[in-house]
């Protein structure tokens, strides 16, 4: 994955998607908290012009070229060898979209209910981080944009969420701190160590994965000080516990944010540092992780149904599937990973709005609790509707999004990590089952007379939904355009894992005899 | 009576300009005061800002004229000046200036007036600068008391209110202690290396390492040195004095002590280790290790169940000093002497940090400087949106969060550190820093998100302002931007040439 | 006769007796001095120690009035005694260790001292003038601020206020 | 070059030790500050002393020099010691320090 | 004309979308007629190509018409195809008729309800799956329609999800299924990693050119049979079909009778050739399976009052006589079976709903008898489905079930044997259906205390729109034996259009004994069917003996029972045992990690006495470890 110019670019694209929200944030925030008008207006500009530029990113975007583009780099702290760098490939492209999609839609379509100001400069911040984390080719610039988003989520569950939410944030702030600490120590270690090899220190992520090699144990316990931070971030069990918390506390808009890009961090950061920096050293975790890995799908499953709490089920749902993105990055085979990278895509947008979802149901009933819910598709069947819709993705329903990250993840990885597969397949009944007893339970059934005064979806919501909505049947029935952006950068690392290691890749062909 | 003419050394005024501006000031500001007595409110502190400011242009001189291959000693070895020296300098005169700025609004309110404690500023920075400079363990000694003395009455200097008297008495109390230790140290090392300053006590002792007898008497000095290190920058366990001084102390003067004495201590620390007694590195270095620990953890977890901001605060600076050992326990390994650049940085940072913590603080604390509990922060954000934003700024630069100057410092001695290859220690302290990032965001939730209970507004004085918002854009900028002082920095490394 | 007064000083309930214990400390300390030819600095102890900071102990404590016997019976802090002494026998413990294997391995440098005959009775003087005004003179200056700072120190206490009202604490 | 041990100089510098840990103890067991401050000093002498008692050992005059510039420092933080102690301890007479701990914790 | 193939569940699609559409304002009925056209719009489609195929080669069957590329990722490459070959055509033919037949039936039957539309919305949906799903050109596809089915029927079967018992037994059904689609998703798995692809092109070349080692083959084969013990309802999974029953009756019939539950039989079938070539008890343990499911539930069926309930047991049993044929290799059997059970099961299941909508929803038979009197046409339709299962000449059934215990009869005798009771059951409680439906005296007004809803009141004839299906489908069940005969080569139609399909995996019994006396067990069969027949109505109708009904029969051997105690016992248990786990274990690490450094805090705070004497104290202890290490270094080290 040497870093290819690629599609010439006219202006800095990559930089404008970090810097645009900055400067939304610092506008809204001086902005005074009489006009509120226009701060939603500035935030909603800055945000969808963010969104815009994305687009335009996805858009120009050269499907052929597997390397990094519209690469941006000026030094920053020279003294450390620390640069400004940026760069796009087919493994962030999608990210990054989602990401500038997700806020505006958050921005448009959730309320806080109160400190509105405070909550957008926060929000807008938040963007401007999550991009960050994603385009970063630079390790420092990455674990600075990785630190920084704690601030403004720690603010928003903090500032917005609900009852106990003071204990979530700080839970949240603090474990994610604790595993970026390894990763600061991890970081500045391989720098200093790969000096060894290139005479002069950098933090460059592509010079120190093409340039520098270490030796073994060395490697892997490098590769070990990051897979903590990330191990948490996405999380892995049995890190996971902080995920919950959080969800359940944040304020919808929070938990849609955390949800759909603020977990992809974690996985995102194995394939983009784990895998990239240190192929020998992932090859060697491989089965801790895919163990984990399955673990943490059947475990959250379970965990899941046994959840009273809508909320806190949807959370641990994230748990499991989550699981299968770390199960199909561990498996290294074209099509795993390329499902890996598919199913954080999809499980934002489809967890993402599962969350928008109970959000509603909360505003209308003021309660999570499974229980005190019932026979809402009576009273409100367009909302059942599109609730159905979404679960259905979440389960994993062919023709939807989920399916297709999940089967690629499962098919690639059966070659290389077969009885992972065998085991991590059987997550797909449990997630019929709690999604549906929960279904079940909050929407079938005579509603009782708190819930006959059940609202339907309003026009905003619907809206709001139906961006979803349309992505999840779109990516469920034509996912191809995704994957032939995605795979070349895939092919890329995976060479580099096998030129790097003496992994390789089981090569299948299609059996002679006529196709 | 045969008479014979004594010459003294020559004395370099050009290069002790600062010191003498200071001084000047110090005399200045006295003797107009007395004769004087009421001067137009903001004077004192506008004047003791513009000794500092014209003290530093002789420091930007004294800069160019420093050479980068090592030290460069003057007045009989006495004093040394090299780049190390300037920047730590500098760190002095910019607590000094921010402090004094800050003072003005808080004297006004508790009704004090008269310029002894911009005095005592200008005092405690002479007695900083000396032991900054200082090339001989005499004239350390006696910057350090110089320091002590000047703290001790500051911390004394809020005469209604018996916290501030408990504190001085208490810090007094310690620290002459303290200092007789330090004394005996300096006595003892003198007794085994014949001399008293660094550079000789140096060849002495390179010269008796192969003389194969046991040097006790030098080591035990060597321990007894360092306690008074330690004690100064309250290193656990020597840190008793700190909780109880920087919360009873009136808040300018606190944040005054975390900057200025801890610049000092570290930088004399440094050389006195590093310029004396290289030839004992494998002696004194397991020990500094140790405290290094020792402060990170200790700082960090009795931090945790505090309930007073002032206290809080005073623990937190504990483990910024464990930070800072860090640094130093890296400085000591073999030819990893761009390590010492990392210290400075973090001293200089931290600094303006801490300073602007507590004048924040400070405007909060209310008349008769008394509401510094959790509790009297809440609901800054309503009250006084952006002095929350102000406060929120530094601690989560104290706690380290990247485009801040906080990760900067930290950013700098983790690598030196791992440098150094001492990676526990690394992790440690990283692993220290979380659990010290719980106490500042219980400081942010009860200043953001706790309902607060009064709506007494906050009044902000003009100074007290201006410092803050220096202090903020500062942090901001050295965080996003902190290139030109760490290209600055690396020239400090080089004073170990000698 | 030194540790004596030493021991009055720490012992002696009365802070009274204490004072005039350490003047007896400090006069056997200007005794040994002399008896290491450091004449100079045997006057000084005198005239400043005895002469001027025990006065000033004194006079405090007449001030004060704190002449009262301080009960040495009891100690409110539990341990606090054991502990002292513990430790201050374990310190002196290891400074002994260190003072006696060592005191052999020090570093001779300089032109040693210039003993005080008859003929030159104040060869020390001169020589440590020489000393002061040499190599200390920048410790010399720094004493001036030092000196400084108390007398600040001393106003700043003792000034009155103007507006005085007590602020409860 | 090494001199031979006078056993009289490590004599001094044990009784100096010996007077220093006096003073130590004397800190930690009395309660009025101003005893306690006696102590402070009674420590500075058992330095200067084997300050005195070094200088010929190391044969120069720089240990003596310094015990000047110690009793300087000690006459300074004599001064503004009292004036501390005066301060805090102006109407409430015979005071001790344990009297002085609101801050803890 | 085989090229707008793609046209047939294009059709139930676009009405499925516009139904989404505009369904409400459509309304009741035009949204169910419009719906109706489309599956019926299809089956022109479909006979338009069938006639296309059949005027081909045997060899130039096969038709792959590929929309576009759907999964592409390195070497695995899934396109969005169909495959069109006799087979396909086949299924297509069946569930389009049948489905377009249902859906006119729907309309008179869903008439008023409040969700009318949405039914039809269902239904579309429903028949553009199975069509999807018959009609795929991989196993990828085939398992977009395959899992598309499966949530229609779990939409289709909570339809009236107010109803507790329903919402569940579509949760139920949808579960169960699922488990099954584990294992199909294990076989693609398999097939992608050893054969390289999941088109069955692919993985049958492989198979019958020996590229596919027996154990992978017999691997694949059985995952994919779990898979279809799910759909098909087989033990053990076949427990959501029963429940499935909650569903309006013309779901059971076209879902839960004609099609998706035989999508099982069509999945083994189209990989036949893998079947054949994996080791020889993979065969039998599916023929094995199906016969005993067809015994156990035609026992079942035996003691049930509920007109569905019988049905849907008899239902399950049936397609354990698909499995019986498809485990001895009697594709053709299978293929044959499937449809005509397509036509009566349909037929009795719409009839049944006839018989439901006159009696005002009363399901329970016990309540019923004497009706021919007052539904005559719903009364004689029905009859005919009766002789068509019981296994009576010349009807349908009677043909298609003799060809299998042909089969069986050659492949394992033991498995005829099960086969043969399975069948004289069937005859007996089939028998015992009608009687209790149509015949005996009327009983609909006893028990009227707790029924309030009949006091007096008359049964009715349904409409026209109803009554025309059952004719239509009584007439095919009647004939629709002649499709396949066993009187000459010559009449082996179905086995001459099926040949280029399933010659590879097709079991020859040419030289068997039981070919050479095929008549004789045909006569035997038709012993066995009368034989039931009269016992059953000696039993029910002239009451000569003592009903034999037995409580464990009437609920299904307590099989349900026991698996649900055991789910919603240690089951649930465990689960919650984990859930517990996770938040005191797991979390509780966490939180006491922060409970320690609290506790801790306020223990070392202690020290902070505020005493200066004690703080004196501590600097001291410092003093002395410090100076103890440096005396330790100088004196000793």
């Amino acid at each position: 994955m040497i870093a290819a110019s690629g599609a010439v670019v006219s202006f800095p694209a990559l930089s404008l998607l970090i810097i645009l929200p900055v400067i939304g944030s610092v506008l809204v925030a001086l902005l005074s908290e009489k006009r509120a008008e226009y701060v939603k207006l500035a935030a909603l500009l800055t945000s969808v012009a963010t969104g815009a530029i994305s687009l335009w990113v996805l858009g120009a975007y050269d499907a052929h070229e597997g390397g990094f583009q519209f690469v941006s780099r000026h030094p920053w702290i020279e003294p450390w060898g620390i640069s400004w760098h940026l760069g796009i490939d087919g493994i962030s492209l999608f990210l990054v979209v989602l990401t500038g999609v997700l806020f505006p839609l958050v921005i448009a379509g959730v309320d806080p209910h109160h400190d509105e100001k405070r909550y957008l400069a926060w929000l807008l911040l938040l963007e401007a981080g999550v991009m960050g984390s994603f385009l970063s080719l630079d390790l420092v610039l990455f674990f600075l944009f990785f630190e920084i988003v704690l601030v403004p989520m720690y603010f928003l569950i903090g500032g917005w969420g609900y009852d106990n939410r003071i204990y979530a944030a700080t839970k949240f702030f603090l474990y994610t701190m604790f595993g970026s600490a390894f990763m600061l120590v991890g970081i500045v270690a391989t720098a200093l160590l790969a000096r060894q090899d290139l005479g002069y220190v950098t933090f460059d992520l592509v010079t120190l994965a093409e340039k520098s090699s270490f030796a073994t144990d060395t490697a892997r316990w490098l590769f070990m000080s990051f897979a903590i931070a990330f191990a948490v971030k996405v999380p892995v069990f049995p890190l996971h516990t902080w995920l919950p918390d959080a969800h359940t506390q944040a304020p919808t808009g929070g938990s849609v944010i955390l949800a759909g890009v603020l977990l992809k961090m974690g996985t995102y950061g194995f394939l983009r540092f784990g895998l990239y920096l240190f192929p020998e050293a992932a090859v060697w975790a491989r089965p801790l992780f895919l163990t984990l890995a399955t673990i943490g799908i059947i475990y959250g499953a379970i965990a899941a149904t046994m959840q009273t709490d809508l909320k806190r089920l949807v959370a641990y749902s994230s748990v499991a599937h989550l699981g299968f993105i770390v199960l199909g990055t561990f498996a290294f085979t074209d099509q795993a990973i390329t499902g890996s990278v598919m199913q954080m895509v999809n499980h934002g947008v489809s967890t993402g709005a599962l969350f928008l979802l109970v959000g509603m149901i909360y505003e209308r009933r003021h309660t999570r609790a499974i229980a005190e819910l019932k026979g809402l598709q009576q009273v409100a069947p367009i909302f059942a509707a599109a609730f159905m819709v979404v679960m259905l993705s979440s389960i994993g329903v062919p023709g939807l999004n989920g399916f297709v990250g999940e089967f690629l993840v499962l098919i690639g990885s059966f070659s290389t990590a077969r009885w992972w597969v065998v085991i991590a397949a059987t997550g797909v009944i449990l997630a019929a089952l709690y999604l549906l007893w929960a279904y079940q339970r909050v929407f079938h059934g005579e509603p009782d007379e708190a819930n006959s005064s059940f609202a339907e979806l309003k026009p905003r919501e619907g809206a709001l939904l139906a961006v979803f909505i349309a992505a999840i049947v779109f990516t469920g029935l034509y996912p191809k355009p995704m994957l032939e952006r995605i795979e070349p950068s895939v092919k890329k690392l995976i060479e580099h894992v096998e030129d790097r290691s003496d992994f390789v890749q089981p090569d299948i062909k299609r059996s002679e005899g006529e196709g | 009576m045969l008479a014979e003419t004594l010459t003294g050394p020559e004395i370099p005024w050009l290069d002790l300009g600062w010191a003498l501006t200071l001084l000047a000031g110090t005399s200045l500001l006295l003797i107009v005061g007395a004769i004087v007595p009421r001067w137009r409110h903001g004077l004192y502190a506008t004047f003791t800002a513009l000794t500092t400011v014209v003290s530093f242009v002789f420091l930007v001189v004294l800069w160019g004229r420093v050479t980068d291959d090592g030290m460069a000693s003057a007045v009989a070895d006495s004093i040394a000046f090299d780049h190390f020296a300037v920047l730590s300098l500098v760190a002095v005169l910019v607590s000094v200036f921010l402090t004094a700025l800050v003072t003005d609004g808080f004297l006004r309110r508790e009704e004090y007036d008269g310029p002894e404690m911009y005095a005592l500023y200008l005092t405690a920075a002479l007695g900083a600068s000396v032991m900054i400079v200082a090339n001989d363990l005499i004239v350390l000694f006696l910057g350090l008391e110089t320091l002590s003395l000047s703290l001790y009455l500051l911390a004394a200097s809020h005469r209604r209110k018996t916290e501030s008297q408990e504190a001085g008495l208490k810090y007094f109390v310690l620290g002459g202690f303290a200092s007789a230790f330090f004394l005996y140290g300096i006595a003892l090392v003198y007794g085994a290396s014949g001399a008293t300053k660094l550079p000789a006590i140096n060849d002495a002792l390179r010269g008796s390492i192969d003389i194969n007898t046991n040097d006790a008497l030098l080591l035990v000095g060597i321990g007894l040195l360092i306690v008074g290190f330690a004690f100064k920058v309250s290193a656990v366990p020597f840190q008793v004095w700190t909780p109880d001084v920087y919360q009873g102390a009136p808040s300018p003067v606190t944040g005054f002590m975390a900057s200025a004495g801890k610049v000092a201590a570290f930088a004399a620390l440094v050389r006195v280790l590093l310029v004396a007694l290289p030839s004992r590195i494998d002696d004194w270095q397991p020990v500094i290790w140790a405290l290094a620990v020792l402060t990170l953890v200790g700082g960090s977890v009795m931090a945790v169940v505090q309930t007073n901001v002032k206290r809080m605060l005073a623990f937190s600076s504990i483990s910024h000093a464990g930070f800072i050992l860090v640094g130093v326990e890296a400085s000591a390994h073999a030819n990893r002497t761009d390590a010492v650049s990392s210290v400075v940085v973090y001293l200089f940072l931290y600094s303006v940090l801490v300073i602007g913590s507590f004048a924040v603080v400070t405007a909060v604390s209310g008349r008769g400087d008394g509401a510094t509990s959790l509790d009297d922060l809440r609901g800054l954000a309503r009250r006084r949106p952006v002095l929350a934003l102000a406060l929120t700024v530094f601690l989560i630069a104290q706690a380290g969060v990247p485009a801040t100057s906080g990760f900067i410092a930290k950013f700098g001695v983790i690598t030196a550190s791992v440098d150094a290859e001492s990676y526990a220690l690394a992790i440690i302290a990283m692993l220290a820093a979380v659990i010290a990032a719980y106490l500042y965001l219980r400081i942010m939730v009860s200043a953001w998100l706790a309902e607060s209970s009064d709506e007494s507004a906050v009044e902000i004085p003009r100074g007290l302002g201006i410092a803050v918002s220096l202090c903020l854009v500062f942090t901001i900028a050295v965080g996003v931007y902190p290139g030109w002082l760490l290209t600055l920095a690396d020239k400090a490394t080089t004073f170990l040439g000698a | 006769m030194v540790l004596l007064g030493a021991l009055g000083v720490i012992l002696r309930s009365n802070p009274v007796h204490a004072a005039l214990s350490l003047v007896l400390t400090l006069f056997g300390v200007a005794v040994l001095f002399v008896a290491q030819d450091a004449h100079f600095l045997a006057a000084v102890q005198v005239i400043v120690y005895a002469g001027a900071i025990v006065v000033l102990f004194l006079f405090v404590i007449m001030l004060l009035g704190v002449d009262k016997a301080e009960d040495i019976k009891t100690e409110p802090l539990t341990a606090q005694r054991p502990l002292a002494l513990v430790l201050g026998v374990g310190v002196f413990a290891v400074l002994a260790t260190a003072i006696i294997t060592s005191t052999d391995s020090v570093v001779r440098r300089g032109e040693g001292l210039t003993p005080t005959e008859v003929a030159d009775p104040d060869a020390n003087i001169r020589q440590i003038a020489r000393s002061i005004f040499g190599d200390y003179v920048f410790a010399f200056e720094v004493v001036s601020i030092l000196l400084l700072v108390a007398v600040v120190g001393t106003v700043l206490l003792t000034r009155r206020q103007r507006r005085v009202e007590v602020v409860s604490k | 070059m090494i001199a031979a041990a006078e056993p009289t100089t490590t004599w001094y510098l044990l009784l100096s030790a010996l007077l220093f840990v006096i003073g130590m103890v004397g800190v930690m067991i009395r309660r009025n500050p101003l005893v306690m401050f006696m102590c402070i000093e009674l420590m500075l002498n058992a330095v200067n002393l084997s300050f005195v008692s070094l200088a010929p050992r190391v044969a120069n005059i720089d240990g003596q020099t310094a015990v000047f510039f110690v009793m300087v420092v000690a006459a300074a933080e004599v001064v503004v010691g009292l004036g501390i102690i005066v301060s805090i301890m102006r109407g409430r007479t015979h005071a001790t320090v344990d009297d002085v701990a609101e801050l803890k914790g | 004309m085989v090229d707008l193939a793609w046209l047939i569940p294009a059709l139930p699609l676009v009405g499925f979308v516009t139904i989404l559409l505009f369904g409400r304002r459509l309304g009741d009925p035009k949204a169910g007629l419009f719906a109706a056209l489309m599956p019926a719009a299809a089956f022109v489609v479909t006979v338009l190509v069938y006639f296309d195929v059949l005027s081909r080669e045997a060899e130039e069957r096969h038709h792959v018409i590929k929309l576009f590329s759907w999964v592409p990722v390195g070497s695995l490459r899934i396109d969005m195809a169909f495959l069109i070959d006799p087979l396909s055509v086949t299924m297509a033919l069946f569930i389009t008729g049948i489905g377009s037949l249902i859906h006119f039936y729907a309309v008179g039957y869903m008439h008023g309800d409040p969700k009318f539309s949405k039914f039809f919305l269902y239904l579309n949906l429903f028949v553009f799956s199975m069509l999807m799903l018959v009609l795929g050109e991989n196993l990828l596809v085939t398992f977009l329609g395959w899992e598309g089915v499966g949530a229609c029927s779990y939409f289709l079967i909570s339809f009236w999800h107010t109803r507790d018992s329903a919402a569940t037994a579509g949760k139920k059904a949808f579960v169960t299924n699922r488990v099954g689609d584990w294992g199909v998703m294990i076989a693609m798995f398999l097939a992608f990693t050893t054969v390289g692809t999941v088109s069955y092109s692919g993985i049958n070349e492989a198979a019958e050119m020996g590229h596919l080692a027996p154990v992978t083959a017999t691997a694949i084969a059985m995952m994919l049979f779990i898979g279809a013990c799910g759909k098909s309802a087989q033990l053990p999974l076949y427990l959501w079909l029963p429940d499935a029953m909650e569903g309006p009756t013309p779901v059971s019939a076209l879902i839960h009778a004609a099609t998706m539950v035989t999508s099982g039989v069509f999945l083994m079938t189209r990989v036949n050739p893998v079947l054949a070539v994996s080791y020889d008890w993979a065969p039998t343990t599916i023929a094995t399976i199906g016969a005993i499911t067809a015994l156990f539930a035609a026992t079942i069926a035996v003691a049930q009052n509920d007109i569905k309930k019988v049905l849907a047991y008899s239902t399950v049993s049936q397609l354990g006589f698909m499995f019986l044929a498809v485990g001895s290799g009697a594709y053709v059997a299978a293929i044959f079976h499937m449809v005509t059970h397509a036509f009566f099961k349909a037929l009795l299941f719409l009839g049944s709903g006839s018989v439901i909508h006159g009696m005002h929803h009363e399901q329970d038979m016990r309540r019923m008898g004497a009706l021919r009197k007052v539904m005559p046409i719903t009364a004689f339709t029905f009859i005919i489905g009766w002789l068509a299962i019981a296994g009576v000449p010349p009807f349908a059934g009677f043909w298609s079930k003799d060809e299998i215990l042909l089969y069986a009869f050659a492949n394992n005798r033991a498995l005829y044997v099960v086969g043969v009771i399975t069948a004289l059951l069937t005859a007996y409680y089939m028998t015992r259906q009608v009687i209790m439906v149509f015949y005996g005296e009327a009983r609909w007004n006893d028990h009227s205390d707790d029924h309030g809803a009949h006091g007096d009141f008359k049964p009715h004839e349904s409409p026209k729109i109803m009554l025309f299906p059952l004719v239509v489908l009584a007439v095919l069940s009647a004939v629709g034996g002649a499709m396949q005969l066993p009187f000459s080569k010559s009449t082996h139609f179905l086995e001459h259009w099926l040949e280029p399909v399933i010659e590879f995996g097709e079991a020859d019994i040419k030289k068997s004994w039981a070919y050479d006396n095929k008549w004789l067990l045909l006569g035997l069969a038709v012993i066995i069917a009368c034989a039931g027949i009269a016992a059953s109505i000696a039993v029910y109708a002239k009451k000569k003996a003592k009903a034999i009904e037995p409580a464990i029969l009437a609920d299904a051997w307590r099989y349900d029972a026991a698996v649900s105690s055991l789910v919603g016992g240690p089951g649930k248990a465990a689960f919650n045992a984990l859930a517990l786990f996770d938040a005191k274990v797991v979390d509780g690490a966490v939180n006491g990690a922060g409970i320690v450094t609290r506790s801790t805090s306020g223990v070392v705070r202690k020290v902070q006495t505020g005493f200066v004497r004690s703080y004196a104290v501590i600097v001291s202890v410092g003093v002395l470890l410090v100076l103890a290490w440096f005396l330790f270094r100088g004196v000793w080290a």
